[in-house]
């Protein structure tokens, strides 16, 4: 399905649904679909998460590596989190170097990983000024079936809540669990027949518009916004999605509690 | 964002570092038509931020797969030039730039008449010769001037322009060590006249009451900044810069 | 192959270190149509290896200059996950993921009735997900089975398995260990219902004597996967996993 | 503007006009386009400089990097000249890797500085055999209006002339302006019209043939030389063309004089 | 010739020429053609050969580099056996980077190599844990006539018998012959007209099916296999092939072992 | 150019340190038509240089945008084997074997008849077996060579040939010392017949007085060596080498 063909059809039968209130898959305006977590399902990663989020199949990796720190911050560890949207998730996906949409994923998930504070640098030192740790995520997508930024968020999370620090393998210690202490969600909305809705499908997403992401912490502030796509939204649009999210967002979280630990 | 409290930023009296006030933007300067073989250009100089974008097009959309049949497909490039900040830049494009490209991309998408040229393709190079903070919101304010004095046609100009936090208090417009130092920042893209948002990130720890009062000083700066994008075309029209 | 007889792979009893019999192969399981989106989508585990395969296709075969006038192409990605193993691996192709994708690819299109789809593509997509030891043969008993999900017509279903030496004795089905310090190792593509080999590496040391029943070994490993593919098939066709 | 299209029409305007020594935008044959020069303009470049040349707009930057040095040249610095030639600057150029114009580019303005001798690798020793500088001048095409090469190679020498050494910044001692001993530069003669002429411009360079670009010094003597393009020459049209470069490298030494320091 | 276009008529012919036991060029089922070997013609490679093999032309050298060793074979010098397959060879070929033909070809003559145990690694130490050698084997195809692999794998074990460890170059001792205890010779059989014949010819290969290559020791063993290309085989045609490869093995032993010292 | 009069390169008689005279070449062997499968092929050993080219077409030339209408493109790459200098050279192209293989084919494309082909390609293939110094001249005068063999009309041979400067004085064809520490270096591509320049490179210090010296030495290099190019393509012709 390439991008060439702007599904016009599509669209006009999601606004017509809109305008009754209704989606194309039968939820409400700010209903999710089924999601299953697995956590610590793959052998090689020292911490790991499997997602299926509707027709989403998602799974993020933690490997730690040793590194040389910073100069400007001898003691203190590093965090990388990277995607790959892979031809393996969608027949629209082409091989070859990473895609901006690829990038993207990554980056954002990044963000709300790291600037909500959940890992301290500083545990991830060594010896300062000589080793500390770099904590590797990567997100694997297998099957796009639609919002790709929220599953590849919780998949992160989750997998960086169940990772251990393989201090032995590298002689550097015993193995310890990662300390995360705090669990950023994400949630991401998209105009769909012309409204926010939460949690759009492969279809919403073909037949919609703009893309609004946000990252909340523990305590409800926000740790990262993106919006992406074409289309504009409106202040008042913000506030309104804002409170679902944080709806969202706790259930999220304990969801996730539920699973690690 | 960087630390958190352990870098002053505010002076005694809660003024910033450079003098401004809370809600107060470096000065703006910008320019249209400032490149001769461009199809539209401009220039900005932001603080000490100075970006120049070209605008080619509409042409037709090559290789064919790229293209819409119902729209122009916006062809954006942000590009830092090698010289552009402290420690030289290595050439070519990094994952940093590819996505401000994609989301910049998209914000112009929404205000472009893009359904006006089906199957084309506009070009826009943003190119930046300085960086201090922003750059990215500097890129969206030219480009939207570029466009303008290529005579594209669009709903509104498109405002890039920026909030964030340092010491807990909500600031406009981050300066180099605001941005290093301080707990949030939110980049938007604003259309003036009909209040619409089509650019936003952010990253760092923002409250919902810290949002509202960042969303309005982003509004503020931008009608600011909109008078200086207008100013600068009706110069242009009226034989202004041409170099 | 690394050492030779530097490191102890068998029991006194003339087992293994993991208690298989010489010609014993790891436990294997087989689950088709596993992801939503793909045309045809299978998974296995083999002892610790994982892979899961999406087939997608047949299409039109694009750029042009790829298509064949008399039959579809095989488009084949061996892909490890970064976290597949031990040190992490960085993400692309390497040399030796575009080897294994190439001699796969081509075994494939040895089964595949390719002369059916003529100018146009089946893309196969094999991700590994934990990687233990023999993953390419992992990737084509995998692949076979997402391409019978998707129903593409082949000639038989396609299995891979491997034989090697270890302490001068031949095996069935290497382990991690046994890859690493053994002597010799040769994963073979095999068909069991005619007895075609449509896939054969080699690299170690072997005598002609032990060739013969390292092949040997193979077919029967062979015949036992063979079973669980046609199995996975038909538990997905009576309305098993789809995910 | 591709190069598919062989401007057979401007071809024939053009020898047209050679025949009455005439030039399509009024020009002398030997005469120069209008130019500015300013030098300093970037504020985070060590050394810069844009010049308006024409239509071409050109700006070059200076950089300075910590090395370790060579092994056969242990109290030697280096010197390192890329120009990038990015869709920004025509309709006709593509995004992608440096194109072979700009590698050529690029490495001909190196050329004619290095070979010069203007600057004294001795003189970017820090501590031998540990630490050298390398200087870095990226030349940034932002409008190709024709003749590049002079364009280019006049930005990078002013930018060179007001380059400042960041001793501090790198924590290596004070700051102190980069020593340029000699000021090289560069002229290019095109054939259009079947006569070579000066400074050609964009359509000039799209219905004329083979390019030659001469870099003198200050004494007159030759630097570097390099024949681009289709076409040949002769040893006597070389003669002639090398008598006036001799006069506008003078006048362009001048002009860069008239700006540093 | 591209590979859109399958050769039906030609496939038809070697077909029929297959009924009656014929071969395209004349050649008997087994039957090589002719060759020529020369060693050491390579004025900067430390070891060099060149094969002529039909219409096919090979040139393989070898170079030496210091590397520091790997942490779990400190006493261990390393080998690197790459090949390309670049638009001088053929027609066929595009340039860009390494296709997979150009990466199969070297992996393959590497394991080949390699797995012979024809090189002692322990020989390439020059200070343990600190300096040994790595040797590349670059193999450079400039003609492709057919039969690649053969001829790319004598060049290689021919220009390894040849070479010389450049010590004196590089500081550390005397220049010294690189030992090479062994010879392992690959032989490749292709199916042309329904049946495997050794020694494929190019237009064999256009219109023929799967390759299988087989690499063997100077006791007989075997030391790598590759089957390549789209096709099937029985075990009893393998058997068959294994013996007939023997036999050329000890005659193309016998050709460089006639060559080297 | 490296040293400036810090090493020896002349002796006390004014010969080289090999020997030769001021206005001698190293030794110059030619070869046409040594390449089974190309349409057309040299070798061309000069000093210790050792070049190859093989030359295919005129054909289709593809992809359509590199056609141009009124001529043929001529498609030439130059390539250093990775065993061609005294360190290896990793494989693929480097900024300065794209710009020799750029002002080569500008070269070429002076003498070709390209008119005679519009919208096809002719494929240039240099490879440098052997480096000493001046591998793009030898290069030259190899593709030459190997146009001809193909039986590409050319209004002239092409030969590559260059001249110097060491300790002050005008000398032709640098060796690799003179090459390491000489004062100046000019390759030029010379068509004998019509004393026509086609390609010119330089860099170092030379007057106007050097610079005529080293021309006319360039031009009596080019008349030996042009003597060699024929004789090779009538050897070639009169049934001489073909591989």
């Amino acid at each position: 399905m390439s991008t060439q063909t702007v599904p016009q059809l599509l669209r006009q039968q999601l606004a017509i649904l809109a305008e009754s209130d209704q989606r194309i898959d039968g939820r409400g305006r700010w209903e999710m679909r089924e999601i299953d977590l697995e956590v610590g399902c793959l052998y090689n990663a020292e911490g790991s998460a499997k997602v299926t989020w509707g027709d989403t199949v998602i799974y993020a990796g933690v490997k730690f590596e040793i590194r040389t720190p910073y100069d400007d911050r001898p003691a203190q560890g590093s965090l990388m989190c990277g995607s790959e949207l892979r031809p393996v998730a969608h027949r629209k996906y082409d091989p070859g170097p990473p895609s901006p949409e690829s990038i993207e994923l990554g980056r954002v998930v990044d963000r709300g990983i790291r600037e909500s504070g959940c890992i301290d640098m500083a545990n991830l030192c060594i010896v300062p000024g000589e080793k500390v740790w770099m904590v590797v995520i990567d997100i694997h997508v297998l099957s796009d079936g639609g919002n790709l930024f929220d599953a590849a968020g919780l998949a992160a999370i989750a997998a960086l809540r169940n990772a251990t620090v393989p201090a032995a393998r590298f002689d550097v210690g015993e193995d310890y669990q990662l300390p995360v202490s705090l669990t950023p969600i994400m949630t991401t909305f998209t105009r769909v027949g012309g409204r926010l809705v939460y949690d759009a499908n492969e279809e919403e997403e073909l037949g919609g518009d703009e893309r609004v992401s946000v990252t909340l912490g523990d305590t409800g502030a926000m740790h990262s916004m993106q919006k992406g796509l074409k289309g504009t939204f409106t202040p008042p649009e913000l506030a309104e999605i804002l409170d679902v999210a944080a709806e969202h967002c706790k259930n999220l979280r304990e969801l996730v509690d539920s699973k690690v630990n | 964002m960087g630390g958190y409290g352990d870098v002053k930023l505010l002076n005694d009296d809660g003024s910033r570092l450079d003098g401004r006030a809370i809600d107060e933007m470096r000065p703006v300067e910008i320019r249209a038509g400032v490149l001769p073989v461009a199809d539209g250009s401009a220039y900005v100089k932001h603080g000490l931020n100075e970006a120049i974008v070209a605008v080619y097009g509409p042409m037709e959309a090559h290789p064919r797969r790229i293209q819409l049949q119902d729209q122009a497909v916006l062809d954006v490039r942000y590009n830092m030039a090698p010289f552009s900040t402290s420690d030289r830049i290595r050439p070519g494009f990094n994952r940093r730039s590819r996505e401000i490209s994609k989301v910049t991309a998209e914000a112009l998408s929404s205000v472009v008449l893009v359904e006006r040229y089906p199957r084309s393709k506009i070009r826009v190079e943003i190119e930046i010769l300085s960086a201090e903070a922003g750059t990215r919101c500097v890129g969206i304010t030219a480009a939207a001037v570029a466009l303008a004095d290529a005579g594209i046609p669009m709903r509104d100009l498109l405002v890039g322009v920026a909030a964030g936090k340092v010491e807990d208090t909500v600031v406009l417009d981050l300066d180099k060590a605001e941005d290093n130092y301080g707990q949030a920042d939110l980049p938007m893209g604003i259309m003036p006249a009909t209040g619409e948002i089509a650019f936003m990130q952010m990253d760092g720890d923002l409250s919902m009451d810290e949002l509202n009062t960042a969303v309005e000083y982003c509004f503020k700066g931008a009608a600011d900044i909109y008078e200086l994008q207008k100013a600068a075309l009706k110069d242009r029209y009226n034989g202004g810069d041409s170099q």
